[in-house]
């Protein structure tokens, strides 16, 4: 138990200092970094409530592709020893007070909530059932969603294509442009 | 197939037609067959419901079809005509037929311009046909947005800005009108049971007072504002003298006509307890539209703005006499919506007509055009003679059968406001004359006019087929008379059941 | 649940991290941060959905799933967000989020 | 018992004419125009003879009394369960008298017309506009009903301004037109309230009915009160509003004088002889309501017509216009036409004012129109209407001086012509009903042989004045109407109205009433000596007096600024105060406030715009505020 709670509080301390590093550092690939060590940290939790799937997915997917991702885009687009203008003290302040006074509202809300377990027993969270989930048209099955995914990773796949890809010819003759 | 849905289905093929066409000449002659057999059409209508009233049918519509299209909330395509719808309809398409011809030498975009006025013809027949309030809202609607590009694109002057003016004026007063009509709708059936749309079904039963009291004032405002109301009034002037000719006939003409009609057919007929109620307030407005509208003519210096007060002056009439509530009244009514369709018509072609020869419309600037061009100016002549209400000339019979009708109201307010109202027959005298004078009579001051050319083969297909119907209906109108007489009978007795004089 | 962690301090954890991503929403100049902060959010949701499902109904696999699902998405939504920031660099030769104002009024 | 049916003929063919003429006749030949008109004409003048003789002499008298005969009738239009329009021929004796009249001058018109409008322009539509007079005034005697009538009214209101402004080109000629329709349609609107009254309280139009002694009209209208009046006294005087302004009397008299820019044959025909009668038509035939049940209505008639006539006839001698003397002098005559109504009882002797008022009417029709064509033929001969301009004619125009010479005579009332007859009898009616207003007429019979007499002495005799061509007498299409009417004038007074045309239809006795003839005759005389003393040599004795009586003769010379005070009216007024400041609310106001709805509109959108930044950590900011702040809402304060 000890353990668990040890492993918790340090995960979460790494989450809440590199969460609050991500959105303050004023170097863009540090915050990638820091973006990196939060998503890790989320994987530890999710190891830790026994879902070694989604921990892993969550490593291969987010730490793994997204970060990757994001940190492409950076290179394509800003230097990368450009340090950000610090933010204007103003918004700075607005921003602070709009999502600490959020966070003190939820906060509060947990905290007033009774949160009530039900006494069922778990259920082992295994490959097989995941797969047979995922695939199942009965109760308890997830095929719709799982299509709905599918579909959409397709869509974004080619969006993304589609959107990067070069424009074409930037300006257009206006003298072919057939006049009605 | 019934013969009222042809009405609609004519309009809808010529566009059709007109789409395909690739050849602009090509265009006007479609579209000239099309309300042509559209006028035929009418005569047959005409001729039939004739027929079937001589033969003893004495339902109160008749070629009635219905059928079911959103079924949740009871909304049918329902149509059927009595004596008024169909002679609206013969108004309407000798109306579209003249404006056709009128707008024979529209060169710019000349295939969308066909298409939007089709369109336009085809909203106001549908809305004459249709017995359901719903699929009439959506005619009358179908029948005002063509008019926003009909200004805004083949217009002249400030026509974005009276395009706009116009739009939004009667898009408040559809506003008002669908409340309305939702509202009769919801107070159908105050004793339970399925809600209904159906003009003739809701006529049936007594919408509840308290509804009445709400929505009398908000159907017949908003049609007002249609059927140039004081004080709504004002997209008229500016409208009419931005639109095209053949767009200010057809406003004029018919689509104005869509305000006295929907009043009389939607707020009067449905609510006659609360228009018996409320009818003084509105006397007064539409006793200020009369004489003021004539009052305003008078002193405009624009052509249009002449005509376009004047067709503020005579509209009011229409609702005034309306407003009356009785036969004689509002048979007048009909009758001068019907004369004042043609009249204006012929006004606004041959305004379109000396504008496309001397370039101006200001009255100042013009004079001794008869000698110019003669014929041109005597259908003016005969315009202005009929327009101020010269007996032998449909006006004389509208303006009478109003007079006469409202005199007969036994309040002495009624018969006052009558009185106030006739002082109008002389002030149209003065602007009409005044009109005449100026611009037709006199020496030819311009000598840029000495060499215009008179009337082409359709300006006076145009012209003629107005100045007929004119005549007809002023020489011998009792047929047209005892028709709506017999029409308005459901309504009158209504009335006299609430309110025996 | 044995773990000795009570489900509050799971939701104390998401709700702060969530909020530390709106501020970065807020502040944040450059797009590519910005979604980085939208990531943030992201995963403090599906921290949320994996401590109720195992504490609350750790017979069902709901929330397992959706954040499942919800890493689907923001993949995708990171892929797409991404292609459409390329494309406005190329565009407007910045990603400052406040230079990209053209659907203003 | 003879039919009249066919007098709905009388009706058509020059209605039939007029669409001819009107559609084709600039395709045909003018002289061809010209006569298929006439032609036209003369076949209902003879229907006309052919009617009178029938009805006079050939239909039996029920009761002593002529009977009222529908020869047509025909629902035209229905307006109320009670009230239709009908179009109909009313054969009774004043209609038939008045169809002698009017075909009788318009035929003599239209051949008088082939001479002098020979070779002007638009010769067919002037043929074609005389047809639809004569139709129209055809149709206003003929009417059945009041509102058949009031269709005719407005009908000949329409001819008669298309015929004052025939010139179209001359800028006068179409101010005239216009102000003579204008004001007659003032009056009209008077007429139609008058006719709606009438309906209201009767619930029908027809005149049979109305005018029956025992009928609704006169039994029950009198009963209603409003203001002081009976509802039929009012509707009467409205009725007589239509009457005054188409008879040209005072206050609307202004017209009249104007209107003789039209052609000369036309200013005969319609501004003298037949359509400014109407009004006077008009009243006799609602005789029975004014008589029985509107007396204080026949008042208001006999003081208008009285005011009327004396007022013309001042101003008639000051005017130096010939044909404007001669619409004065109109004007005046009606008035005596009026007065005679105004003075009359109804039945027997006691209607001895109606008979006078349709026997005057009947010469008046001639000598008036005959001094017309006479004047007509004199300006032909000289191009000019001012007197100025004349002098010494009666060597190149005999024939037109000896008719005018006799149509002068007659209308001073001097024996043995008809204006002695018809004029003695107006005033023995007057003078048994009231002495003022018989007064007034002596004088003012005196005045009319003045003002004619110089008329005629300025033209005819004095010096000779240098004329650029030498006047030559009028063609013959000219002088036979000429001629034909100055026997009509000289002879028409030995008719036995009295026998004929009477207020009740009955014949009655009546005699010279030679206590009245004689002083009558006399100061005819002496206005003619006076004239003669004046005029007939040159003399200096006229502008002496003018200088003595320097205002007065100012006032009449301006017509009394009438004409002012409508030109003010309607200038200032209407146009000024009330046209412009309607057309400048409108615009300005009622738009203005239409206008202001949308700017407002525009305003407030344009502040409220700025929301729209395009920065999106705005909108999240102000989306996640709201979000918390809902959320606070719902949670924790929302109990």
């Amino acid at each position: 138990m000890i353990a668990n709670q040890i492993m918790f509080f340090l995960f979460s301390a790494v989450i809440i200092v590199f969460s609050i590093l991500t959105v303050t550092s004023r170097k863009i690939l540090r915050a990638a970094a820091y973006l990196l060590f939060v998503l890790v940290a989320s994987a530890g939790l999710y190891f830790m409530l026994n879902y070694q799937f989604l921990a892993a997915v969550q490593l291969t997917l987010y730490a793994g592709g997204i970060v990757v991702l994001i940190i492409f885009s950076i290179l394509l687009t800003s230097q990368i020893n450009q340090k950000f203008e610090p933010v204007e003290w103003k918004k700075a302040l607005f921003s602070a007070l709009a999502s600490i006074a959020g966070a003190f509202v939820t906060i509060i809300t947990i905290l007033d909530f009774k949160f009530s377990a039900t006494a069922e027993a778990a259920k082992e969270v295994n490959m097989r059932l995941v797969g047979n989930s995922l695939l199942s048209v009965g109760k308890n099955g997830y095929i719709l969603p799982f299509e709905v995914i599918s579909i959409l990773l397709l869509a974004a796949m080619v969006a993304a294509i589609v959107i990067a890809k070069k424009a074409g010819p930037k300006n257009p003759d206006p003298q072919t442009t057939k006049q009605e | 197939m019934n013969i009222l849905s042809l009405f609609v289905l004519i309009p809808v093929l010529t566009i059709t037609g007109i789409v395909l066409i690739k050849d602009m000449r090509q265009v006007k002659i479609v579209a000239s067959i099309g309300m042509g057999l559209q006028l035929l059409l009418s005569a047959l209508l005409i001729f039939l419901y004739v027929s079937a009233r001589h033969a003893g049918d004495t339902a109160e519509m008749l070629f009635i079809k219905d059928i079911v299209w959103f079924k949740s909330l009871n909304i049918h395509y329902a149509v059927g005509v009595d004596g008024i719808s169909v002679a609206m309809i013969g108004l309407t398409s000798i109306v579209v037929f003249a404006g056709i011809f009128a707008s024979w030498e529209l060169e710019f975009l000349t295939k969308e311009f066909f298409i939007s006025l089709i369109l336009l013809a085809t909203g106001v027949f549908g809305f004459f046909i249709s017995i359901d309030l719903f699929t009439m809202f959506l005619f009358y609607e179908l029948a005002v947005i063509p008019m926003y590009l009909l200004i805004g694109i083949w217009g002249s002057g400030p026509k974005e800005y009276s395009a706009m003016k116009l739009t939004l004026m009667l898009m408040g007063a559809s506003a008002l009108i669908l409340v309305g009509i939702l509202g009769i709708h919801f107070n159908s059936a105050p004793d339970g049971g399925q809600m209904s749309f159906n003009i003739l079904e809701i006529s049936r039963i007594k919408i509840p007072m308290k509804a009445q009291y709400i929505f009398f004032p908000l159907t017949f405002v908003g049609f007002g504002v249609l059927g140039a109301l004081f004080p709504f009034h004002t997209w008229s002037p500016d409208g009419h003298s931005s639109a095209p000719t053949a767009v200010s006939m057809l406003h004029a003409g018919v689509l104005m006509k869509l305000g006295g009609y929907g009043a009389f057919r939607v707020a009067m007929f449905l609510m006659p307890e609360a228009a018996h109620e409320l009818a003084w307030i509105f006397i007064i407005l539409t006793t200020i539209s009369v004489v003021y509208g004539a009052f305003s003519a008078i002193v405009q210096k624009d052509l249009k703005y002449i005509n376009a007060y004047s067709s503020v002056s005579h509209c009011g009439l229409v609702l005034f006499a309306i407003l009356m509530m009785n036969q004689t009244a509002m048979n007048g009514a009909i009758i001068q919506m019907i004369s004042h369709g043609l009249m204006t018509a012929l006004f606004f072609a041959l305004i379109g007509m000396i504008y496309s020869r001397t370039h101006t419309r200001l009255i100042n600037e013009m004079g001794g055009l008869m000698k110019v061009i003669p014929f041109l100016s005597v259908c003016y002549v005969i315009a202005g003679l009929a327009s101020l209400g010269l007996p032998g000339f449909s006006g004389f019979v509208a303006e009478m059968t109003i007079f006469a009708g409202a005199f007969q109201h036994p309040d002495l307010f009624h018969r006052i406001m009558t009185i106030i109202a006739i002082t109008s027959i002389v002030i149209t005298a003065v602007y009409i004359l005044r009109v005449i004078a100026i611009l037709l009579l006199g020496p030819a001051t311009n000598e840029h006019y000495e060499h215009l050319t008179d009337a082409k083969w359709y300006e006076k297909v145009s012209t003629i087929t107005l100045i007929s119907f004119i005549v007809f209906i002023g020489l011998a109108p009792f047929w047209l008379s005892s028709m709506i007489r017999g029409s308005l009978q459901p309504i009158i007795s209504k009335i006299l059941a609430l309110n025996p004089f | 649940m044995n773990t000795g962690v009570p489900l509050i301090y799971f939701l104390i954890l998401a709700a702060i991290m969530f909020f530390a991503g709106v501020y970065g929403f807020l502040t944040r100049r450059n797009l590519i941060t910005i979604l980085m902060s939208v990531e943030l959010i992201l995963n403090s949701v599906n921290i949320n959905f994996v401590a109720y499902n195992r504490y609350l109904y750790p017979h069902k696999l709901e929330g397992f799933f959706f954040s499942l699902f919800v890493i689907a998405v923001a993949a995708s939504e990171a892929a797409v967000a991404i292609a459409i920031i390329i494309n406005i660099y190329r565009r407007f030769t910045t990603i400052n989020v406040e230079d990209v104002d053209t659907m203003r009024y | 018992m003879v039919t009249f049916t066919y007098t709905v003929w009388i009706l058509l063919i020059p209605f039939l004419m007029f669409i001819l003429l009107g559609l084709a006749g600039h395709k045909l030949k003018p002289k061809l125009s010209g006569l298929l008109g006439t032609s036209g004409l003369a076949v209902i003048t003879a229907l006309s003879y052919i009617t009178a003789y029938l009805y006079f002499f050939q239909t039996e008298k029920i009761d002593g009394a002529f009977q009222k005969i529908i020869a047509y009738n025909a629902t035209w239009l229905q307006l109320t369960d009670d009230l239709h329009i009908d179009i109909g021929v009313l054969i009774d004796p004043i209609s038939v008298m008045m169809l002698i009249v009017i075909t009788t001058v318009s035929f003599m018109v239209h051949i008088y017309s082939l001479g002098y409008m020979k070779g002007e322009k638009g010769f067919e539509r002037y043929y074609a506009f005389l047809s639809l007079f004569s139709f129209s005034m055809l149709g206003l005697v003929l009417s059945t009903n009041i509102f058949e009538m009031y269709i005719f009214w407005e009908l000949v209101g329409i001819s008669s301004y298309l015929l004052i402004g025939f010139y179209y080109q001359k800028p006068s000629a179409v101010k005239a037109s216009k102000k003579a329709f204008i004001v007659t349609r003032f009056a009209d609107m008077g007429f139609l309230i008058g006719i709606l009254i009438l309906s209201f309280n009767t619930k029908t139009l027809d005149f049979i009915t109305l005018t029956d002694p025992a009928g609704p009209a006169i039994a029950q209208g009198s009963g209603i009160s409003f203001m002081g009046l009976s509802v039929m006294t009012w509707s009467m005087i409205f009725v007589y509003m239509g009457g005054v302004g188409k008879s040209a009397m005072f206050p609307f008299h202004i017209w009249l004088p104007d209107a003789m820019e039209g052609p000369t044959p036309v200013s005969a025909l319609i501004h003298a002889a037949t359509m400014v009668v109407a009004g006077v038509y008009l009243v006799a035939r609602m005789f029975p309501i004014y008589a029985l049940a509107a007396p204080a209505a026949l008042d208001v008639v006999a003081y208008v017509g009285a005011f009327s006539s004396l007022f013309a006839a001042v101003i008639a001698c000051t005017q130096t216009d010939i044909k404007r003397v001669l619409a004065y002098s109109t004007i005046s005559q009606i008035g005596y036409m009026m007065l005679a109504l105004g003075v009359s009882g109804y039945g027997g002797h006691e209607g001895l004012g109606y008979m006078a008022s349709m026997f005057h009417l009947f010469t008046h029709a001639m000598f008036k129109a005959l001094l017309f064509l006479g004047a007509g033929a004199i300006i032909h001969a000289v191009h000019s209407n001012y007197m100025n301009d004349m002098g010494g004619l009666r060597k190149y125009l005999p024939i037109t001086h000896i008719t005018f010479l006799i149509a002068c005579l007659t209308i001073s009332g001097i024996p043995p012509f008809s204006g002695f007859f018809s004029k003695d009898e107006i005033l023995a009616a007057a003078f048994s009903h009231n002495k003022i207003l018989f007064a007034i007429e002596y004088a003012v019979a005196g005045i009319t042989a003045f003002y004619m007499f110089r008329l005629y002495f300025n033209i005819f005799w004095g010096e000779d004045t240098r004329y650029e061509h030498t006047p030559h007498e009028a063609p013959v299409t000219m002088t036979i109407p000429l001629i034909v009417l100055a026997i009509g004038a000289a002879v028409s007074g030995i008719i036995p109205f009295n026998k004929l045309v009477t207020s009740d239809s009955k014949a009655f006795e009546s005699e010279i009433e030679w206590g009245i003839a004689v002083p009558s005759v006399l100061i005819g005389l002496l206005g003619i000596g006076i004239a003669y003393i004046f005029y007939g040599k040159k003399s200096s004795l006229p502008d002496r007096l003018a200088a003595t009586f320097k205002y007065t003769y100012k006032w009449a010379y301006n017509k009394f600024y009438i004409d002012e005070i409508y030109l003010f009216i309607t200038k200032k007024i209407i146009f000024r105060y009330i046209s412009e400041p309607v057309a400048w609310f409108d615009r300005h106001i009622v738009d203005g406030t239409m206008n202001a709805i949308a700017t407002v509109t525009q305003a407030v959108s344009f502040r409220i715009r700025g929301f729209q930044s395009g920065q999106l950590q705005k909108y999240v900011y102000v989306f996640i505020s709201g979000a918390i702040l809902l959320a606070v809402i719902f949670i924790y304060l929302w109990h």
